[in-house]
């Protein structure tokens, strides 16, 4: 299992799921109609390291991370 | 790296930033300070932030800093930022003038658009995410 | 613009322009210090500033500023300034943070070729003009 | 007369001239050998205000300024 967490304004608590690669991540949260238009803009962490790999490997306990769009300052 | 709950005392982090550094003979300092305009009919801005992947963007800033001889500070509001008070101070020192103006522009813009901070309007109480004004992160559309 | 005999007492100045603006609306602020770096032995740098022609070098880029919404603020040193302390503070006001950033950098330079004042290394108590280190002004040789 | 003024680390006290133009100005302060060096890197005002022009006359009672490398800040 892992950990994906939505953070700022998507405003959706943590969900445990199933997923050996983001790939399978992606996948799965395609699943939820409110979440897909989220995902064309939110850039992704795992265990708060930034990723660009869809492929790399996530093992048990990993948190992955959902970052939508910034605007700080 | 410094995060406040409401907005920030510019005075008091201005005023400790210039006697921590009193003595490092670093030759220009250049603090950015951002404060919320009265606009839109908002009452205030608020901030979400997240706190690990900021200290790591704030920290890999810190290292490229050093390596050119300068460090940078920063402070930010987390929640609410009422109209004419300030959400985020930021610092360079250098010890030269052309770093320190280089760095603090660099600084300031990677921010912008690569710090996991999110900002909303508050409206009659209420918070509105800010997205038209905000900026898709480095990497941004891997899971769509 | 305001000039000082001696070093700056660069809180009370930061402090005092914030108050000053603290309702005007801007959305940005950034001031630049300039501080005495310990090198080549010097106990001090000191100034000598031509005061007429620097109020119109700054009045003419407080019109140029007002033009893009914003303003400019200068405090310098007059004579001895020691080691560890500010002979110069300079700040931008803007309502938006790409025109401050542009600003600063564009006034803070400009001021260092073209603002009328000279630069001495005090060593040993003698005044050593910093004439390598200076810039002909725009229109030099004029009169060779 | 017109009064030349010699600004920061030139050192030399005013002094007063006849003169109808810059251009005279220029010949007179050649005369010194010690101020021909300066003259190289020196800009100009009169009456407080920059000028780039050699030719334009100057009037009675006016104040030129030589000014030196700069380097405030």
């Amino acid at each position: 299992m892992i950990t994906v967490e939505f953070l700022g304004p998507i405003g959706k608590a943590p969900i445990q799921i199933e997923a050996k690669t983001l790939a399978d991540v992606s996948a799965k949260l395609k699943e939820d109609a409110a979440l897909k238009e989220w995902l064309d803009k939110c850039a992704v962490a795992v265990n708060d390291t930034m990723v660009s790999d869809l492929s790399a490997p996530l093992n048990e306990g990993d948190r992955v991370s959902i970052l939508p769009p910034v605007c700080g300052g | 790296m410094e995060l406040y709950h409401g907005p920030l005392d510019v005075k008091s982090i201005f005023n400790r930033w210039l006697d921590e550094h009193a003595a490092s003979n670093y030759g220009a300092f250049i603090p950015f300070v951002g404060i919320i305009r009265e606009e839109d009919d908002i009452e205030a801005l608020s901030f979400d932030i997240y706190e690990p992947i900021l200290q790591k963007w704030f920290d890999a800033w810190q290292e490229k800093a050093m390596q050119r001889g300068a460090i940078v500070k920063m402070a930010h509001a987390i929640g609410d930022v009422p109209v004419h008070t300030s959400s985020y101070v930021s610092a360079v020192f250098s010890p030269k003038r052309r770093v320190a103006l280089e760095l603090i522009e660099e600084f300031v813009e990677d921010f912008k658009a690569n710090a996991p901070i999110w900002k909303y309007d508050v409206k009659k109480g209420k918070r509105i995410y800010a997205g038209d004004r905000s900026t898709p992160m480095e990497g941004a559309g891997l899971l769509k």
